[in-house]
């Protein structure tokens, strides 16, 4: 046929069938991620410590402990007053970690963002960074915990960290962001680094910032739940903690996590507003 | 008139940082936080620290009986995460815009993301905990259903991103709903999926810690159980092999988003 | 509160997670009565989830006060000397004679024969089996250890082994409180369960043989509050009692000073104390507390040499 | 009997306003036909109405002698494979290769499975590669769509519309984001393609030279109806400004 | 004297290439000097050199008799001020009004703390106002920049430049981004400010046809090296093509 002959372009397999993926590195690099993804999968659930768990039995105490906790929530340790200032506590204790986290990051992201900064206190940065990272948020109040002793400062310090941590990622990326020609214009005439910090990098990420600190807030509701829970931080999480480990009650589980979601739920609905209202001009850019 | 703007403007920023003030010095009050006694814990902290939290001869001896652990506990995550991705690739392309069947299904699918999202995976745990009791399976469901809630929005996302435009153009050719998404949507968005799911497994094994002390699996149980016993030597080790596993897997992830991206 | 050691206006009192549920709140609360009517300073209370972290908060003197066990009282005083004893809830004799009580291992009734040679309850039987600790921190090591460390299998076997399971046993629970350690074991979740006696005394009592003894017989009140609630009327023995020494309130002289401490341990081994219902709670009140009235309980001062014993026990 | 027949066509995709209305037109096999018409006149709106992109609300579109409006899915679907349909932003899948791009044009014939694994026949490979060829981009075929140029990309989706063997090519805008260098090379492709293979075109265009340059008939269009059909060269300059509006027309014309 | 002196400047960003090789010219104050060059010869590096945005690796550029390479950080910044930039893709801060972008240009006469505060007097403002006024764009004062076309952007860009009070106005392609109607705007005002201020203007172009139309003299340079330097009317066709090459001549004067 003549298209053969013309077609000098065509790459055959080895069976001789025409080839119709480029099969560079990406497309290799992706295949070989997922039959990895799968072979660690199915290795995990053969390592897996069953223990002596009865999969049935166990998915049918779920449901019904689920059924109770859902259907019949209630309130015994408790009262609602009580309750209330339990969720306050949680919330303060994300507040503080969030602001202070993202004051502590707006400083600590100017010196990791490699426009902004000399290159080896921008990689001092972020490897320290890094490796507050790495270390789990728990670990982290654990540790405070015990040195700083108990209360609500071990507490906002070890979720600080983390905060921090996340939060100068996400500020100097946007710090990055801002056209490299803008900074030039005002280095052009003649300002300095704070100038051009104040009055171009903050104006042009400025709402970047808000919705990154947002975004961590939400996050630090649920890791300040967490650290209740795990931590002894209190706050709903140590009721949520009691309610399910100390007393076995899931009609209280059932009501704390209601009151829990209801509080998420309505951060992300604030989030998104705020985000669709006042930042919408910097989506469209 | 246009002075006027500029003043409103200073004004809204003004009320905007009073809020914030007001809000955290509530915040103060409530969770009885002592700036002071804060500010001067971080110095005093790190001297714990590094009067305690540093690795001795000792300790080391437990490295395999730890590495074991941490294995666990990234195996778990990864199982977490590549279930997960499988059930919210579904729930994804159901409540995507460019790809939705109908709003029924859409709303159904966004509302089941937002609840297991927004329930604290410490709360999945605990309620696990109590049928399952304390095992890996409990830990992985805990991971499993945070993880459904995360993945689903982050894929909901790729998903409307990838170009409804190549959608159009298969649908004018006369492929079939499953085609389109194979064709046109899949590869658009599977190197975006990717890294979500990378980064997913990066924060599991965080959260793996955590979901481990309560429920008493992998590394977090151990890092328990030093904790209790007073035995900082080897809680450093134990900190210290988790920093090195989630930085690797960070490292590994950020070469392999490089290359697909 | 503290960081720095110097006295201030709070006084800050740490409790075990035992010691934590709502069931304890009033005798909290009237301790924190009693201590702001005698020093006129304000009390916090501060609960934990964790043995390590409020051991670790006194002894790093962010805190004043603890109520803890006896062997978290030398681990503190290991830590820090300042961590002085104030005092020990006496027994029903009202001296410091009987201020004991009594670390159980404790087995189903259903189960009991499987733990029986010759009839007898024998620590050997445990082997491979499901076991139940409070945390980690609180081990009754010695007493499990000992049998089985002179059989050569086990030479080396040490404490930490004992929590990790898989060797000893075949699996390792911890309730997080002695509550919680009873309800694994009443749950079927673990075969074997360590615990204590005045941490369950709220919720279930004798049914048979004499309290207190090996092969005594437990079951638990129909009326008993949470966590026991899920598990009445389940019945459990004692295979092993080993008496300990009662647990005592400590002070941290340096962050609550030697004035303050004095005033303290004044008016608990007072007799006002002593007869106050809502600490030593009378036994047949039916309510809860912290301590319970049987006999002449009240408070009295102890030295730190008083906990000798249990330190010659771990050594 | 006309391969396309518009009866009455109404559209509106709200209540309030009307898209299109009452349009009627023919095409016959082989025909080029260009619709005109200012911004939001329905034009695209039009093309759409044709392969059921969009439902009509009045009247009929008969293709092949069959109401494409009764069509059930499974008709529907081969009813598309044989309207082949381009589009101003070329609508490729950027990440997948050109011959990838161009061999969706056949997943219409496929069953659900086959597409999904891609199983494409040699035959069906090797007809792309005429096609690209024909079209001077074989040498582009293992190239990453999102790496060519524009005139590239719209090369590529024309080859996928001709590998679906139409009997009619849609054209929305097809060179509006392009330079004229590569709208000349499409548009001429686009006429030998409609004269060689004998294809219907109705393409739909802003540059009224071009229109006038190309094709046999033209159809201006204007608030959703025809206010102009006829051969090429009757579109007088005032039929031209009374499809634009008045004034406009020396800058359409520019 | 001459206000700018270039003596012997090399510049290169790595071992391999030399970006600029032995420049050697003056300007007079006043004057308006178009560089014109194929794209890569170096013309924005050329401009970046003469107020130390870069450094420059050989010889010297002398600013009103002093030696810019030898400036420390605050003469340096003394120095910029002196020297107003005006850039191809105007570079404002997006997010912030046209005022306020304008003020920018007196950041380098504040102090840190007045700067960061944004302490601007009653006086700046008032120029500030003049200058918009002049460039037409006075109504916009209140405007965000980004939503303002690309040529009044520019005509922001300018009075950015001009609040500084310079002897020295740099323009890297100030309208390769605009269209042929903005574009005649900004030249027009770029050479009435020249003229009337008496401010000097060095400006790269890639418009042969504009540098001819507007400057007194035209700088050719081509990789790096000066090709052609003198008046207007000395530039012919030939000298043209030396300068970009022989074949390319067509395309760029169209
Ligand atoms: N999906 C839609 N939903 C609602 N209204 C639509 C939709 N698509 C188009 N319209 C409206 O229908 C009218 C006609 O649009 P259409 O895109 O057909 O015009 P057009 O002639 O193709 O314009 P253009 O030259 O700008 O492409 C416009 O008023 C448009 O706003
Ligand atoms: N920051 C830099 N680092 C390394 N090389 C650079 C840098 N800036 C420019 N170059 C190189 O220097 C040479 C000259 O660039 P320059 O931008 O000065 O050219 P130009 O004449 O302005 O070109 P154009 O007309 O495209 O703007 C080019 O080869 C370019 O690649
Ligand atoms: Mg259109
Ligand atoms: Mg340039
Ligand atoms: O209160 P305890 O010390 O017995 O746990």
């Amino acid at each position: 046929m003549e298209a053969i002959s013309m077609s000098t372009y065509i790459k055959r397999k080895r069976d001789g069938r025409i080839q119709i993926k480029s099969g560079n590195k990406g497309e290799r690099v992706i295949r070989w991620t997922i039959v990895l993804f799968i072979v660690f999968t199915v290795m995990a659930f053969m390592f897996f410590d069953y223990g002596q768990l009865e999969i049935m039995s166990a998915i049918v105490e779920t449901a019904h402990n689920l059924k109770i906790m859902f259907l019949q929530p209630a309130l015994s340790h408790f009262g609602w007053g009580e309750a209330v200032y339990q969720v306050g506590v949680t919330l303060g204790l994300a507040v503080l970690s969030t602001v202070l986290g993202a004051v502590i990051a707006l400083f600590l992201a100017l010196m990791a963002a490699t426009n902004l900064s000399k290159e080896w206190i921008s990689k001092t940065v972020r490897i320290l960074v890094a490796f507050v990272r790495a270390v789990p948020t728990v670990l982290w109040v654990l540790i405070f915990a015990i040195a700083a002793g108990l209360g609500s400062e071990a507490a906002v310090l070890g979720m600080l960290f983390h905060s921090v941590a996340y939060l100068v990622k996400a500020f100097s990326e946007a710090f990055e962001e801002v056209d490299a020609g803008i900074i030039e214009a005002l280095r052009a005439t003649g300002c300095s680094w704070w100038h051009i910090v104040t009055h171009a990098v903050l104006p042009s990420t400025f709402t970047y910032l808000l919705s990154w600190t947002f975004l961590r807030f939400e996050i630090n509701f649920s890791v300040a739940v967490a650290m209740g829970a795990a931590a002894g931080a209190g706050g709903i999480g140590y009721e949520l903690f009691m309610a399910s480990g100390f007393y076995f009650d899931l009609g209280e589980v059932g009501f704390i996590t209601y009151a829990i979601l209801l509080i998420a739920i309505m951060l992300e609905l604030l989030s998104t507003r705020l985000k669709n209202r006042y930042f919408a001009a910097s989506a469209v850019e | 008139m246009n002075e006027q703007i500029m003043r409103k403007r200073r004004w809204s920023a003004t009320i905007f940082l009073i809020i914030i003030i007001v809000v955290t010095y509530l915040s103060t009050q409530i969770t009885n936080f002592n700036t002071l006694h804060g500010i001067a814990a971080v110095p005093a902290a790190m001297g714990w620290i590094v009067s305690n939290l540093f690795i001795t001869q000792e300790s080391l001896e437990q490295l395999p009986e730890i590495l074991m652990q941490l294995n666990e506990t990234i195996f778990m995550s990864i199982a977490a995460t590549t279930t997960a991705a499988v059930v919210s690739i579904f729930l994804g392309l159901m409540g995507s815009k460019t790809t939705k069947v109908n709003g029924l299904l859409s709303g159904l699918s966004r509302l089941v993301a937002s609840a297991s999202r927004n329930i604290p995976v410490v709360a999945w745990a605990l309620i696990l905990l109590l049928s399952f009791g304390q095992n890996s399976v409990t830990g992985y469901l805990a991971l499993f259903v945070g993880t459904v809630g995360f993945l689903t929005r982050a894929f909901i996302e790729s998903i409307d991103e990838a170009s409804p435009s190549s959608v159009e153009a298969l649908t004018a050719t006369g492929a079939t709903y499953f085609q389109i998404v194979s064709k046109a949507v899949v590869p658009q968005s599977l190197p975006q999926m990717i890294s979500w799911i990378l980064f997913m497994i990066e924060t599991n094994i965080r959260s793996a810690t955590l979901v481990g002390i309560l429920t008493g699996t992998g590394i977090g149980y151990i890092f328990d159980l030093y904790y209790k016993t007073m035995d900082y030597n080897t809680v450093a080790l134990i900190t210290f092999s988790i920093v090195i596993a989630v930085i690797i897997i960070e490292l590994m992830s950020n070469s392999i988003r490089k290359v697909i991206l | 509160a503290g960081g720095s050691t110097k006295p201030d206006d709070v006084i800050d009192i740490v409790w075990y997670p035992n010691e934590s549920g709502s069931d304890m709140k009033s005798s909290r609360d009237e301790i924190a009565n009693v201590i702001e009517e005698s020093t006129g300073k304000k009390v916090e209370h501060h609960l934990t989830t964790d043995y390590a972290i409020a051991i670790e908060t006194i002894v790093n003197n962010n805190a004043d006060v603890a109520f803890m066990g006896a062997q978290g009282y030398i681990e503190a005083h290991k830590g820090n000397e300042a961590i002085k004893p104030l005092v020990v809830p006496t027994g029903p004799s009202g001296t410091l004679e009987d201020a004991v009580y009594h670390s159980w291992l404790a087995v189903n009734a259903d189960a009991q024969e499987t733990f029986k040679k010759d009839g007898e309850f024998s620590l050997d039987t445990i082997e491979g089996k499901k076991m139940s600790f409070v945390s980690g921190f609180k081990v009754p090591a010695a007493d499990i250890l000992n049998p089985f460390t002179q059989q050569e299998k086990y030479a080396d076997l040490t404490e930490m082994d004992l929590m990790k399971g898989g060797s000893l046993f075949s699996k390792v629970l911890f309730g997080n409180s002695h509550q919680g350690s009873a309800v694994n074991l009443l749950k079927g979740n673990a075969d074997v369960a360590a615990f204590c006696d005045t941490c369950v005394e709220n919720y279930v009592e004798v049914v048979e043989g004499k309290e207190n003894t090996v092969g005594a017989v437990y079951q638990v009140q129909d009326d008993a509050a949470e966590p026991f609630d899920q598990v009445t009327g389940k019945k459990f023995t004692l295979m092993s009692v080993t008496p300990v020494l009662n647990a005592p309130f400590v002070a941290n002289v340096d962050v609550l000073g030697q004035e303050d401490l004095d005033k303290l341990q004044n008016v608990f081994t007072s007799g006002e104390v002593a007869n106050n219902e809502e600490i030593f709670v009378p036994e047949d009140s039916g309510k809860s507390g912290l301590f319970f009235k049987t006999g002449k309980e009240r408070f009295a001062a102890v030295k730190d040499s008083w906990f000798d014993p249990i330190r010659d026990l771990s050594n | 009997m006309s391969l396309l027949q518009v009866e009455g066509m109404g559209k509106s995709y709200n209540s309030e306003t009307k898209v299109l209305k009452d349009i009627n037109f023919e095409v016959e096999a082989g025909e080029f036909v260009s619709i005109i018409g200012p911004s939001g006149a329905g034009k695209s709106t039009l093309l759409r109405c044709i392969n059921q992109m969009v439902d009509i609300n009045e009247g009929r579109v008969l293709f092949d002698d069959s109401d494409v409006g009764l069509l059930r899915k499974k008709e529907l679907r081969k009813l598309r494979t044989e309207i082949g349909m381009i589009f101003q932003h070329y609508n490729l899948v950027p990440r997948l290769t050109v011959i990838e791009n161009v061999l969706h044009g056949r997943l219409g014939y496929k069953t659900t499975m086959q597409g999904i694994l891609g199983q494409f026949t040699e035959d069906e490979k090797e007809r792309a590669f005429y096609l690209l060829q024909k079209l001077g981009i074989g040498e582009h075929a293992y190239k990453r769509c999102d790496q060519l140029s524009g005139g590239q990309q719209q090369r590529v989706g024309i080859a996928r519309a001709l590998i679906q063997n139409p009997k009619l090519v849609l054209c929305d805008e097809p060179i509006a984001s392009l330079d004229p260098n590569a709208s000349k090379v499409i548009m001429n492709h686009l006429k030998s393609v409609a004269s060689e293979l004998n294809i219907t075109c109705l393409v739909n265009l802003h540059q009224v030279d071009v229109a006038q340059e190309y094709s046999d008939r033209i159809i201006g269009l204007n608030k959703g109806e025809i206010v102009f059909d006829g051969p090429t060269h009757r579109l007088t300059n005032e039929r031209i400004d009374s499809i634009y509006g008045t004034e406009t027309r020396e800058l359409i014309t520019v």
